[in-house]
């Protein structure tokens, strides 16, 4: 059944028709809620909800919203963090997005999102909307959104969904992102086959705000105007309400667990550049009390949560609402997630001004309720009141569960498959291959085929972004303080070891953001992960949880928010447990920035910092040349990672280093096939006395980092990391004559071949 | 760092104009005064020189640059051209002077079906316009391209006449990113005074925000003319 | 050989920017008695005798069209 | 009311990468026999009764068409 096929006239189902129907028969399974759920709205409301307060709850009750599953594991953040942890932090955990700040009268809120499943349904406008969603976030703090990353997941490189799904992805991202003229400055590409039907479409706005206008979602003040602006209202996005009017049952992204059909957004990214413009006028006109976004549940969500944390109830006359569809139902309405729409309370004598600023803008805006002095949200469609709850019984106070937990069986067995005992290549010749057949490999070689498709200039403050390390933003033209973000995963290590794999990942984001000079200060993350309803798939939830709340404590930064994805799985099989976490930091002066590429200074000294064993659990040899998975993850020391960060901080500030470059998948030989092909300049290595190539060019030991240091500071930064503890091996020089790059005694391979292995991998598969 | 000339410089702002902080900062850092100029005014506030920034003007849904040809700011601009104001169109304003009929020919969607974001490699061709004095004859500059349709077209009688006429301000060379034309990336009118391209010369002013500063020179040349004149 | 034209439109229910875009700017330009424009491609096909009904519908719906987001129709013209 | 439909293709002579990427990627999908395509827009417009021919043409050739690159028809469809 269509829309159009309802009937125009039919009575809406209000409270009073709820009260005299008690019995009536609702579609509440069908709608995600179990039965005690269910009952439990009844006992709330005291009588069975209307069709739009059934809406609502079902919904705001989901797994997306609610954080039923997540919520109680979640709180370990909240219990870990300490005072100090807490002191630079605005904003944390339960607010639209965190916000800390980074001095000289300047705060910065930063956020990761999921938009996963729609991804998959329709590539291009699930990832758009994904954008969308996530810089809306962004613009509810009162930010102006001034970068965007996109960390990605796909199946297998070769694998045909991939080429539909991959490419649709990148230009949606792109389309979206270009188009609100917000530079793109960092990401990943990985595959994975347990990403098949499953991409991770991750998505990361950062925001910046002078610290005093910090906007949050609370409505309060009885007589203040509710107002509704940016695009109309439409039918798209409906998730599961539709199954009020018809057996047709379309889903959301994480809805109740069972796959459901696609409810698909198209976005319309100039409706929302124009949207920031508009709020940027508003908040600087301080024309606004509170804000919030319009994503996820929509209208459902946004009214009950503004009211939930003001401190009266709020009225909502559903006929004020702009549609696009003609004959929208109440419940509809309130469900619909229509993009591009936000929420602000409004003194009623500053409507008048807010209205001429939307105009300007061609934003149309409308007064749609006002917050009252009683206690409950109350939404009429007519005359008739069709809604009327405890905001906070919506919003806040949704079922929590406690989900069983319980570690696998087969992490023993997989921690007993040592990698150690692969066969590994042993001649030069054979060195050489595997380094050339790695660099080529999909999750080694060049993103250019990717990042190429994103504006990283736009704004003129983009100081570094794709292939560094971390993304490098200036905030302030006059001083030249900045900031630096990275998001890492890997998410092998985290299969093998929840708890480890985490803290790993903390490490490589926090590692990131170092490398760029910068010091890291905070973190967000997105949690994907299968169903919360596989007690083994909670029991790496729990892990990871730990691992990276444990972490942060050792690290001293806290987790300011982050996102929970459930359900990324095909049939019984989960995705790759993968927390993606977001590190962001910030540097005094963006001019003292280290880039990664050698050869910006003539004569430099290549050092090794940190220490390289044999480490090759969830490696990307182990999995490119043996399609292996098993062992221990490499080893993490975060008290290391603060010592090189400290260093390589000192490092930029002194000027003693011209170019930095992590360690991560791929080992040694990948960091030096980037740092050379990025500075398109060749070096000469030479391994220590007695090392094992095999061992020094693929292992992936944790907390290294490569540092290119100009002749003349070589001997100052030594003694600087000898007089710190830090060990540091000199392994070669960078030499601007020569085109190659050449390992002593295992190969001297000319730029332009390593070049074409690493840069043909992507056209190849995706043009 | 910038010298003040007393020049005033214009840059329009549509709805969905993304690069106007950029081009302003360029104005800035070449030594004139930026003048922000709102698509719906019938108003150029006196500027000695304008440029059309890049972006997204109403989105580009229709085709780039068609709808905010109408805005009445364009109105204004098209008449002060006729008596000889300078004007520059990037990118967005590029597509715009040519929906205008200010420039000929079009801008189509790039050859390879990507948004492409690159450094790129121009050559300068015609260094005698308002526009592109400050540059030796065939020298070679790094300046950023971002766009998804930038591959100039126009018939072969116009492509011929702007040869002749030494009307085509850059060159792409060392790879075309978009399958234009004869490799152009600009071009100017007849007397040299408006001139269009998809490089973004306003995100090559400062070796540490771009790949290099050599975009400045196209700024510092308007101003050279503007004093002068 | 024959002529096939493919016409593709985004689903009534879906949003659809461009048209919306254009509707917005007529006014503006002094077009009157527009309500609403739809925005969506069409595509010319030169096709051989020997192509079928049943193909032409399977190369629209999987090349050309979006069903998640669009209808399309397919038709022959005359020559 | 009328539903007025506007059909703007790139002119022949223009290259249309759009189409040219789709031509060649049918056969790679097993769809033999078709020996061209072109991609252009179709505009779907609901216009008031008083509207003339010549507003609909003048609005096809000012706004939905650049005519330096694009062909453009205008019909009345039958309600
Ligand atoms: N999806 C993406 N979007 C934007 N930038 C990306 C994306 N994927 C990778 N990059 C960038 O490409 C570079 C290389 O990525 P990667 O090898 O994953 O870096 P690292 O190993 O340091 O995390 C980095 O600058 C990264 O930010
Ligand atoms: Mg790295």
């Amino acid at each position: 059944m269509t829309h159009s096929d309802l009937p125009e006239t039919v009575r809406p189902d209000s409270v009073e028709h709820a009260r005299e129907t008690p019995e009536l028969a609702q579609p509440h399974r069908e709608l995600g809620l179990a039965e005690d759920e269910y009952q439990r709205i009844r006992d709330i409301l005291g009588r069975r909800p209307t069709e739009a307060e059934l809406a609502m709850y079902s919904v705001m009750w989901s797994e997306h919203c609610s954080y039923k599953s997540s919520k109680p594991h979640l709180k370990y953040f909240g219990t870990t963090t300490t005072p100090e942890m807490r002191s630079k932090m605005l904003a944390g955990i339960g607010e639209n997005a965190g916000v800390v700040d980074i001095g000289d009268g300047w705060a910065v809120t930063f956020k990761l999102e999921s938009h996963n499943h729609p991804s998959y349904v329709e590539p291009y406008q699930g990832a758009a909307t994904g954008v969308g969603g996530i810089v809306r976030d962004i613009m509810a703090m009162g930010a102006r959104p001034v970068a965007v990353a996109d960390p990605l997941r796909f199946g297998p490189a070769d694998a045909p969904d991939t080429r539909r799904v991959l490419p649709g992805v990148v230009a949606g991202v792109g389309g979206y992102g270009n188009c609100l003229g917000l530079p793109n400055i960092g990401g990943e590409v990985v595959f994975d086959e347990s990403y098949a039907s499953n991409p991770l479409v991750n998505a990361m706005c950062v925001g910046v705000l002078p610290s005093q206008d910090l906007h949050l979602a609370h409505a309060s003040g009885t007589g203040n105007k509710l107002v509704l602006f940016g695009a109309r209202t439409g039918l798209d996005g409906i998730g599961g309400v539709s199954v009020l009017a018809s057996e047709t049952f379309e889903g959301d992204e994480s809805g109740g667990g069972h796959k459901k059909l696609p409810s698909v957004q198209v976005g319309d990214p100039f409706t929302e550049k124009v949207l920031i413009e508009c709020c940027r006028e508003l908040y600087g006109a301080g024309l606004v009390l509170g804000i919030q976004d319009l994503g996820g549940a929509g209208l459902s969500c946004a009214t009950s949560e503004l009211a939930s944390a003001g401190d009266g109830g709020m009225r909502v006359d559903l006929d004020e609402v702009p549609l696009r569809a003609s004959g929208m139902n109440a419940a509809e309405i309130l469900s619909s997630e229509s993009q591009e729409r936000m929420c602000a309370v409004v003194r009623p004598g500053d409507v008048e001004a807010f209205m001429k600023v939307c105009a300007k803008w061609d934003v149309p805006a409308t007064v749609i309720g006002e917050v009252t002095d009683g206690e409950n949200l109350e939404i009429y469609s007519g005359d008739e009141l069709v809604v009327d709850v405890p905001p906070r019984t919506v919003a806040h106070e949704g079922p929590v569960y406690d989900r069983p937990v319980e570690r696998p069986a087969e992490q023993d067995l997989i921690a007993a498959d040592n990698p150690n005992t692969l066969e590994r290549p042993e001649t030069p010749e054979q060195l050489r291959a595997t380094l050339l057949r790695m660099t080529a490999s999909p999750n080694l070689a060049s993103r250019e085929w990717v990042t190429s498709q994103y504006d990283r200039y736009v704004r003129g403050n983009t100081v570094l972004a794709q292939p560094s390390d971390g993304g490098v933003l200036r905030v302030d033209e006059d001083s030249g303080r900045g900031i630096a973000v990275a998001t890492d995963c890997n998410a092998r290590y985290t299969r093998l070891d929840p708890y480890e794999g985490a803290r790993l990942a903390l490490a490589e984001a926090y590692r990131n953001v170092a490398v760029t000079g910068a010091t890291p200060m905070a973190v967000t993350n997105c949690l994907n992960f299968g169903s919360p309803e596989d007690p083994g798939v909670m029991w790496q939830f729990q892990q990871a949880v730990r691992g990276l709340a444990d972490g942060c404590v050792e690290l001293g930064i806290p987790v300011t928010g982050g996102n929970v994805s459930f359900y990324n799985q095909t049939g019984a099989k989960p995705i790759l447990p993968t927390p993606v976490v977001g590190v962001l930091g910030t540097i005094d002066d963006v001019t003292r920035r280290i880039p990664t590429g050698v050869g910006e200074e003539a004569g430099e000294t290549l050092l090794l910092l940190g220490e390289t064993g044999e480490e090759f659990g969830g490696s990307e040899w182990a999995r490119a040349e043996h399609d292996h998975l098993g062992g221990k993850p490499p080893q993490v020391d975060l008290a290391r990672e603060r010592l090189l960060a400290e260093v390589l901080r000192t490092g930029s500030r002194d000027g003693m280093v011209s170019a930095a470059h992590d360690l991560s998948e791929g080992g040694l030989a990948q960091t030096l096939v980037e740092t050379t092909l990025i500075g398109e300049c060749g070096a000469r290595v030479v391994l220590p006395e007695g090392a094992d190539p095999f061992v020094w060019l693929f292992s992936e030991s944790a907390g290294r980092v490569l540092v290119a240091v100009p002749r003349s500071e070589e001997l100052r930064f030594t003694e600087m990391c000898v007089a710190r503890e830090l060990p540091c091996t000199k392994i070669g020089v960078v030499d601007a004559e020569s085109e190659s790059l050449e390992i002593q005694d295992v190969a001297d391979i000319p730029l332009t071949e390593l070049r074409e292995a690493w840069e043909g991998t992507f056209p190849r598969l995706f043009d | 760092m910038t010298v003040a000339t007393g020049a005033r410089i214009g840059v329009v702002t549509f709805p969905g104009t993304l690069d106007d902080v950029d081009a302003q900062r360029a104005v800035r850092r070449a030594g004139a005064e930026p003048v922000a100029l709102w698509h719906g005014d019938h108003d150029l506030q006196g500027v000695d020189a304008v440029v059309v920034p890049g972006g997204f003007s109403y989105g580009d849904y229709l085709r780039c640059g068609a709808i905010a040809k109408y805005s009445p700011v364009m109105t204004e601009l098209v008449l002060a051209t006729g008596r000889g104001l300078p004007v520059l169109g990037i990118c967005n304003g590029f597509q715009v002077l040519c929906e205008s009929g200010l420039l000929p020919g079009a801008l189509t969607r790039n050859a390879g079906l990507h948004y492409v974001c690159r450094d790129q490699w121009l050559r300068a061709e015609n260094t005698t316009s308002t526009w592109s004095t400050r540059y030796e004859p065939g020298a070679e500059v790094l300046i950023p391209v971002k766009h998804g349709e930038g591959s100039y077209v126009a018939d072969e009688d116009t492509l011929d006449e702007l040869e002749s006429s030494g009307r085509v301000l850059f060159r792409y060379v060392g790879g075309n990113p978009n399958g234009s034309r004869r490799d152009i990336a600009g071009i100017t009118d007849t007397a040299g005074r408006v001139a269009g391209l998809m490089p973004h010369p306003e995100h090559a002013v400062d070796p540490l925000t771009g790949p290099t500063d050599d975009g400045l020179g196209m700024f510092l040349s308007a101003l050279d003319a503007l004093v002068t004149a | 050989m024959a002529r096939v034209v493919v016409d593709v439109m985004p689903k009534q229910e879906i949003l659809d920017p461009q048209g919306q875009a254009v509707a917005s700017a007529l006014p503006r330009l002094g077009f009157e008695g527009i309500s609403e424009v739809r925005q969506g491609k069409r595509f010319e096909l030169e096709v051989a005798a020997d192509v079928d009904d049943e193909t032409l519908s399977r190369i629209a719906e999987t090349m050309l069209a979006n069903p998640v987001i669009e209808d399309w129709t397919v038709r022959r013209e005359e020559a």
